[in-house]
């Protein structure tokens, strides 16, 4: 299990990693955390020609406020560091509470948040969680820059909407509004596996304790990030009573999830664990929006 | 593996079957393809170059048409081995004129799947094929579509043969090769399979002769 | 004698050198000029091999050569039997076939090498691999136990004319009788599974031919360096002084690290020849899923008969045991499945036929446990499914059942793996059972903690479970023991090591013969340049029959030194000392002389000596029991499931062990952790998956689950002592006894926790799917 | 693509340089280029933990990294944490515990196990649980590794 050959580069400034993504094309692979790259690359099942490093390109490594109590993170951010970042765990308290439960802690030192989401592995706690905190994407090639919602960056099974000469730089995360309540749970075979099926939730409540705003977005039941639209729309105005939020979590898990099967979990197991899931999830993130 | 499933071609029956017959359209929709060539009327031999986000191989195939029921349905039997692995299969394949200018695909297959990526690869292999077969789907669909408008000498419309990279990219565009954990890892494996399993849908949906 | 360490928890010598990155493990051999092998495996399972083109690869920059079988000429030859196969008795079948170094004519496992490419570097040598052209004609894959038996599978053997490897009936009493006689016969298929060692180390090899001295060195993981050197100076030719194995400090063993040969061993060994410069070959994680052996593949029908108040009549156990592509390793795991489902009961009546298929799958061989799970399960489960239909509490069959403390030695009358008849030295399973039930509080849980748990809508369960463990099997081991002219203590012998702290507790044996303090005692193992006798470590032997010929030897050389000190401090033996390191007359501690004086006089350089003596302070004594010693456990524990998710937890886990007289308890129960973390994954996490064509679908560590620190437990163990008859030591082997209960025992607890539901749990490993298969199924049949 | 690059690295506070190739992984550097093999290699996929090291502070698989990466930074490996006869605390409590048995698996939850205990020094027996989550052992059941952690904790505290 040693990897093939191939040219490497590691510039150190976007500018000279963007020429050459637009040299190589898909001859190139970006290197960011390569924490599943080079497992792929040990097994020789990637062989990339060209190896383009982001690790030496300090201007992608930050956390910081954005306007409207919101945060910015550069896509090399390590997710070691967005785990123990005080202005993380103050303004987007679910990524705070879901990073301890990504990977292992070896795996967090080096694996970085944007390369997460650029990979886009429907199994991918980051993943589900930009869309449910309603996070924009802002990618960069050398033709320009554009913004990307994060519900629109995931098009399917490790497809998102990069071009092959462009680079996601950063992620920006709005805050939460008022009584809003948040969760996140999945079920794994083991601690730390990639999960059979999982769920990220962010609702709000308006003054009455009716839900204002709802999402809900599955990991592992589908290929890509599952955002159950229908389900949240059965919420909005409603008073988060059990029996909503069991014809919710009913709603998402018969029709909105289409998942697969494989050697750990069948695809009526996993649509059954994202029916509790959602169920479970709801009514954690609604008695949290109550509470604050 | 299963392979299952149905997909609504917006075109009457006898273009589709005009279509998924045609050599040309398809070799040129088969991203990667390096040679397509007919050994005996109902045997094609075929070699692939493929390229998945970061995975990429060359593989070669034969594909063995049998069973044909113009233009409704045929057997097709299909062999693709590269260093990644290999895979088998066979498959039926019927149309049906649904009456109101579309037509019904459904295909049902098995395909043994095995090698590195079938050993390693395990994690999305389902949630993976039925993805890829979706999308190799729409752009059969597209191709039709160009082609109906073109006889029935309407406006054209656009459509460009979609080049490898692009392909590659409609199948998995991944940008960094980044991720959580590593032990958790190595859906890339899926991907080689998944084009396997196109191509084998694919080429299921190549006529005889 | 002053102390007494065996008995003592100490620290283990070793540890000082494995913490510090010292030790010496195979992989950090390196020798100048030293080249790297890769293996071509193949992707079938079962393919005929067409033609193979390897001159890309040869041509490659940096590969020194690429061999095929055709390349080893004469040199090419299936390997011996490891364990033979068992004597020629009538009605017994078996056919040995046994794995060739390199596919010759046909693939019967995926995984199975074509060739090897050597080359400057292991990333050279992985370019090459990929340069080889191999064409396989695939072949219909034989992988389910059941179908290999029907007239129309795929032949694994083409000269065979059928899979079927191996039949054996064995009989005691009579079953049919029995059944007739019973109130009560409960009959189940019961499944079990694959799953794999997963030592932290994978295995590997570095071979070195020396032209110049005519010399053969090999460092290997193995677990059996001695019958490995025997067997490769006999394969090539070599007088066995001209081999030398060394098998350093291995990363775990588990069983499968011991084979005869594994096809790396002898490739390595004859390009070494070919090529006279040293080779490596470290198997990586993906090969070792293919390359190295498994087991625990099997399918029962069994039936228990019983009477209205649950006492065995009888027991049938009729399987199929997997083996795999071939069966170097006879009938040792089967044999093991028959005995252990015998248990620690008293049945009266058994009738069990075995019969070994052959599959396109890797081969099977002992992994820690090594058939005595299956039987455990099998009985166990048997028992619960008649304790439920009879209403009769779980720990209250088995204490009906168990066998006196008055009948031992007691003789089962069937044969065991050794081919001798089965015998349980010593037991006394009553107390070991109630001691288990007692420190889990058995009783108050099902009366008070379950039902107050039940009603708050939480399931939990209970499970309990006996067993026995056959350990410290023949034949022999050897062992010499030197006093050095240091003071120190040298004990050399055959058994490899691979973390059971022989080191420590061997070093504990001989300390107490000789007075000296265990880190005075220097102990060389698994160099067979150091001993040349022995076979190696399985079976729970390790400290049973190596640690008795150190207690020999050492008693011997204790005589030695009471002699010549007596000559020397003029004072009758019988009032001599030894105690730190020192000879003492024992009213007069100022009169003594020191271990190393003396043995600087044993070895005299000038003077007469008196006919007979021997020079030295040294002695080599050899240990083989009669059969092997059987210890006893009861395991129990407490779970708790969530049957929306399927998700288990474990609440409590206890143990109670008998393994005779303990050398070091410290040792013990790491043992005993550590199986327990196995059998944990045997439960519910660790399963080969093979689709039918005999593909492995989960050969990496993400897929295939080894328990970490959150799935296993805290475990709460207590000790009881029946010393075994039939070594001095009273010891009983333990390391396998941690995992052999735990899938038993998981089932009844899992079946208890979810009463409400009615399950029957006949399958291990279980998963979180199949139990959600189970419950739908309940809640459809609702 | 046979290109070379030069390396500078600091392991257990010892510079080296030397060249290599671009593809060759940080583990089989510091094993077979700097002689290193306290770092064990247990799976080349990151799962096993036998290879972590401490990479700047924080605890990294080794194998999953290239030796080119490492360029200009720190390196912590078990050889320079102690030695035989002057043992890192946290090595004297594996020893005193049991926390040991085949010990290839336990350089790297060493390593995992260093950086942890500096930034939690009274650790609970779950938190431990957690940190070494990403290290897999099959000889010792964890328990007395975890009883080592804790005595470690003791022992780094005073």
């Amino acid at each position: 299990m040693k990897p093939a050959p191939f040219k490497y580069y590691a510039p150190t400034t976007v500018e000279e990693a963007l020429a050459h993504l637009a040299e190589y094309g898909y001859d190139a692979k970006v290197l960011a955390g390569g924490q599943s790259l080079i497992p792929m690359l040990n097994f020789r099942l990637a062989q990339p020609a060209v190896l383009v490093d982001l690790n030496n390109i300090s201007a992608l490594f930050y956390i910081g406020p954005d306007e409207d109590s919101g945060l910015r993170l550069g896509a090399m951010t390590r997710q070691r560091q967005v785990e123990y970042d005080p202005l993380v765990a103050e303004r987007a308290p679910l990524i705070h509470e879901v990073m301890p439960q990504i990977a292992y802690p070896q795996i967090r030192s080096r694996g970085t948040f944007g390369g997460s989401l650029a990979h886009a592995d429907p199994s991918a706690e980051l993943v589900a969680v930009s869309i449910a905190l309603n996070g924009r994407l802002r990618l960069r090639s050398r033709a320009g820059e554009r913004w990307v919602p994060a519900d629109e960056f995931f098009v399917g099974l490790f497809t998102t909407v990069l071009e092959p000469d462009e680079l996601l730089v950063e992620v920006a995360l709005p805050a939460m509004p008022p009584r809003s309540g948040w969760s996140f749970l999945q079920i794994t075979r083991r601690h730390h596996d990639f999960c059979m099926a999982g769920v990220a939730v962010l609702v709000t409540l308006d003054n009455r304790d009716q839900c204002e705003q709802a999402r809900l977005v599955f990991l592992s039941v589908g290929d890509g990030p599952v955002n159950a639209r229908q389900a949240a729309e059965m919420l909005l105005g409603q008073t988060p009573t059990p029996e909503a939020i069991r014809a919710a979590a009913e709603k998402a898990a018969s029709d909105e999830i289409d998942p697969g099967s494989d050697i750990h979990a069948s695809a009526e197991y996993r649509r059954h664990l994202a029916k509790v899931l959602a169920r479970r999830a709801l009514t954690q993130a609604f008695d949290r929006a109550r509470g604050g | 593996m299963k392979v299952e499933g149905e997909y609504v071609f917006n075109g009457p029956r006898e273009e589709v079957w005009e279509l998924v017959r045609d050599p040309e359209v398809l070799a040129t929709a088969l991203p990667g393809t390096q040679s397509l060539n007919q050994v005996s009327e109902n045997e094609y031999q075929g070699k692939m170059h493929v390229r998945v986000g970061p995975v990429a191989g060359v593989f070669s195939g034969r594909v063995v048409v049998s069973d044909e029921v113009q233009p409704e349905s045929y057997t097709l039997t299909v062999e693709g081995r590269g260093s990644p692995g290999f895979a088998k299969g066979t498959g039926q394949v019927q149309l049906t004129d649904q009456g109101d200018g579309t037509t019904l695909m459904k295909y049902e297959g098995e395909v043994q799947i095995g090698g590195k990526v079938a050993s390693v690869g395990q994690r999305l292999l389902d949630t993976a094929s039925k993805s890829m077969i979706r999308q190799g789907l729409e752009a059969l669909n597209k191709a039709l579509q160009a082609r109906v408008a073109q006889s029935e000498g309407q406006e054209e419309v656009e459509y460009n043969l979609p080049s490898e990279a692009k392909f590659a990219a409609a199948v998995a565009k991944d940008m960094a090769g980044e991720m959580l954990s590593s032990s958790r890892m190595i859906w890339m494996a899926v991907a080689v399979i998944i084009v396997i399993v196109i191509v084998a849908v694919i080429w299921m949906s190549r006529g005889g002769g | 004698m002053a102390k007494k360490y065996v008995g003592q928890r100490m620290t283990r010598t070793e540890d000082p050198r494995l913490l510090t990155g010292q030790a010496l493990f195979v992989d950090d051999v390196d020798l100048p000029d030293m080249l790297h092998a890769a293996f071509l495996r193949s992707d079938y399972a079962h393919a005929r091999l067409r033609s193979i083109d390897v001159s890309a690869a040869r041509s490659r920059p940096g590969v020194v050569a690429v061999y095929t079988a055709e390349d080893m000429g004469d040199a090419w030859r299936p390997g011996p039997p490891l364990v033979s196969p068992p004597p020629t008795v009538e009605d017994i079948v078996f056919h040995s076939r046994t794995q060739v170094p390199l596919v010759k004519d046909k693939v019967r496992l995926a995984g199975e090498p074509l060739a090897v490419v050597i080359a400057e570097s292991r990333y050279i040598a992985e370019d090459a691999l990929e340069d080889i052209l191999v064409d396989l004609e695939p072949l219909g894959a034989v992988v389910d136990l059941e179908k290999a038996l029907e007239p129309d599978a795929p032949l694994v053997h083409d000269d065979l004319d059928s899979n079927l490897a191996a039949h054996l009936i064995q009989e005691k009493g009579d079953y049919a009788v029995a059944r007739e006689k019973a109130d009560l016969v409960i009959r189940r298929r019961i499944l079990i599974d694959r799953g794999t060692a997963a030592a932290m180390e994978n295995r590997g090899i570095v071979a070195h031919w020396d032209e110049k001295n005519q010399q053969l060195t090999l460092w290997d993981t193995t677990q059996a360096p001695i019958p490995i050197r025997n067997g490769l100076a006999g394969m090539f030719g070599l007088s066995t002084h001209q081999v030398r194995v060394i098998a350093p400090f291995v990363g775990g063993g588990f069983g499968p690290k011991i084979m005869m040969f594994y096809p790396e061993e002898v490739v390595l060994t004859w390009a070494t020849l070919k090529l006279g410069r040293p080779i490596k070959w470290i198997e990586d994680r993906r090969e070792n899923f293919f390359a190295t052996n498994q087991e625990r593949g099997q399918v029962h029908d069994a039936e228990l008969a019983l009477t209205r108040d649950g006492r065995i009549l009888g027991l049938r156990d009729d399987f199929i045991h997997d083996t795999g592509a071939y069966d170097p390793y006879g009938l040792t795991v089967p044999l093991n499945t028959q005995c252990h489902a015998l248990g620690p009961y008293e049945i009266p009546n058994y009738y069990g036929e075995l019969k070994v298929v052959f599959t396109n799958r890797p081969i099977v061989s002992p992994l820690r446990g090594a058939g005595r799970s299956q039987g455990v399960f099998v009985i166990e489960r048997l028992l619960d499914l008649a304790a439920k239909e009879l209403g009769i509490d779980p720990v209250e069959i088995r204490k009906r059942n168990l066998l006196s403390p008055d009948v031992f030695p007691y003789d089962n009358k069937i044969i065991d793996q050794a081919f001798v008849p089965l015998v349980y030295d010593s037991g006394n399973y009553r107390p070991v059972l109630e001691k288990a039930a007692a420190m889990i509080d058995y009783d108050r849980f099902l009366n008070e903690e379950q039902p107050r748990l039940r009603t708050e809508g939480r399931h939990v369960g209970i499970g309990i479970v006996s067993f026995i463990e056959t350990t410290g099997i023949g034949p022999y081991e050897g062992a010499r023991v030197t006093v050095e002219t240091s003071g120190r203590i040298n004990v050399a012998t055959g058994v490899g090591t691979q973390g059971q702290g022989h080191f420590t507790s061997f070093a504990q044996i001989a300390a107490d013969q000789l007075g000296v303090s265990p880190r005075d005692v220097h102990l060389v193992t698994g160099d067979t340049s150091q001993f040349h006798w022995g076979t190696g470590t399985f079976a729970s032997r390790g400290a049973v029959v190596a640690g008795n010929a150190i207690h020999a030897a050492a008693t011997t050389v204790r005589d030695k030194v009471l002699k010549l000190a007596s000559k020397v401090l003029e004072t009758p033996e019988e009032e001599l000392e030894l105690d730190d390191g020192q000879v003492r007359v024992a009213d007069i501690p100022q009169r003594s002389i020191s271990l190393g004086e003396l043995a600087v006089r044993a070895n005299p350089l000038r003077g007469a000596v008196e006919p007979g003596t021997e020079p030295g302070l040294e002695a080599t004594a050899y240990f083989g029991p009669k059969y092997g010693a059987t210890a006893s456990g009861a395991h129990a524990m407490i779970i708790e499931v969530d049957p929306e998710t399927m998700m288990v937890e474990i609440k409590r886990y206890v143990l109670v062990e008998d393994c005779g007289t303990v050398i070091n308890p410290l040792i013990v129960e790491g043992q005993l952790h550590g199986g327990v973390a196995l059998g944990i994954g045997n439960s519910y996490y660790e399963q080969l998956m093979y689709d039918e064509n005999g593909q492995l679908l989960n050969a990496s560590f993400a897929d295939y689950l080894v328990p970490t620190a959150s799935e296993v437990p805290r475990v709460e163990i207590a000790h009881l002592e029946t010393p075994s008859p039939l070594n001095p030591l009273g010891s009983k082997g333990v390391g396998e006894g941690g995992c052999i209960p735990v899938p038993a025992l998981f089932a009844q607890a899992l079946e208890d926790a979810l009463a409400d539901y009615d399950i029957e749990i006949l399958e291990a490993p279980m998963s979180p799917n199949k139990l959600f298969e189970l419950l739908q199924g309940k809640e459809k049949e609702q | 693509m046979s290109d070379q690059f030069t390396v500078t690295v600091t392991v257990n506070g010892t510079q080296y340089e030397r060249t290599v190739e671009p593809r060759l992984l940080l583990s089989d550097f510091l094993r077979h280029d700097l002689g290193l093999t306290g770092t064990h290699v247990g799976c080349e996929h990151g799962v096993c933990g036998a290879c972590t090291i401490v990479f700047d502070g924080e605890p990294v698989r080794s194998c999953l990294m290239f030796a080119v990466q490492a360029d200009g930074h720190q390196i912590l490996t078990v050889e320079g944490l102690g030695t035989p006869e002057n043992l890192h605390p946290l090595q004297e409590a594996f020893w005193e515990a049991h926390g040991v048995q085949c010990g290839f698996c336990t350089p790297g939850f060493l390593m995992s196990l260093v950086p942890f205990l500096e930034g939690n020094p009274y650790p609970t027996e779950e938190e431990i649980r957690e940190a070494i989550s990403g290290n897999l052992c099959r000889c010792t059941g964890y328990q007395h590794i975890v009883e080592a952690v804790q005595l470690a904790a003791v022992k780094m505290r005073t």
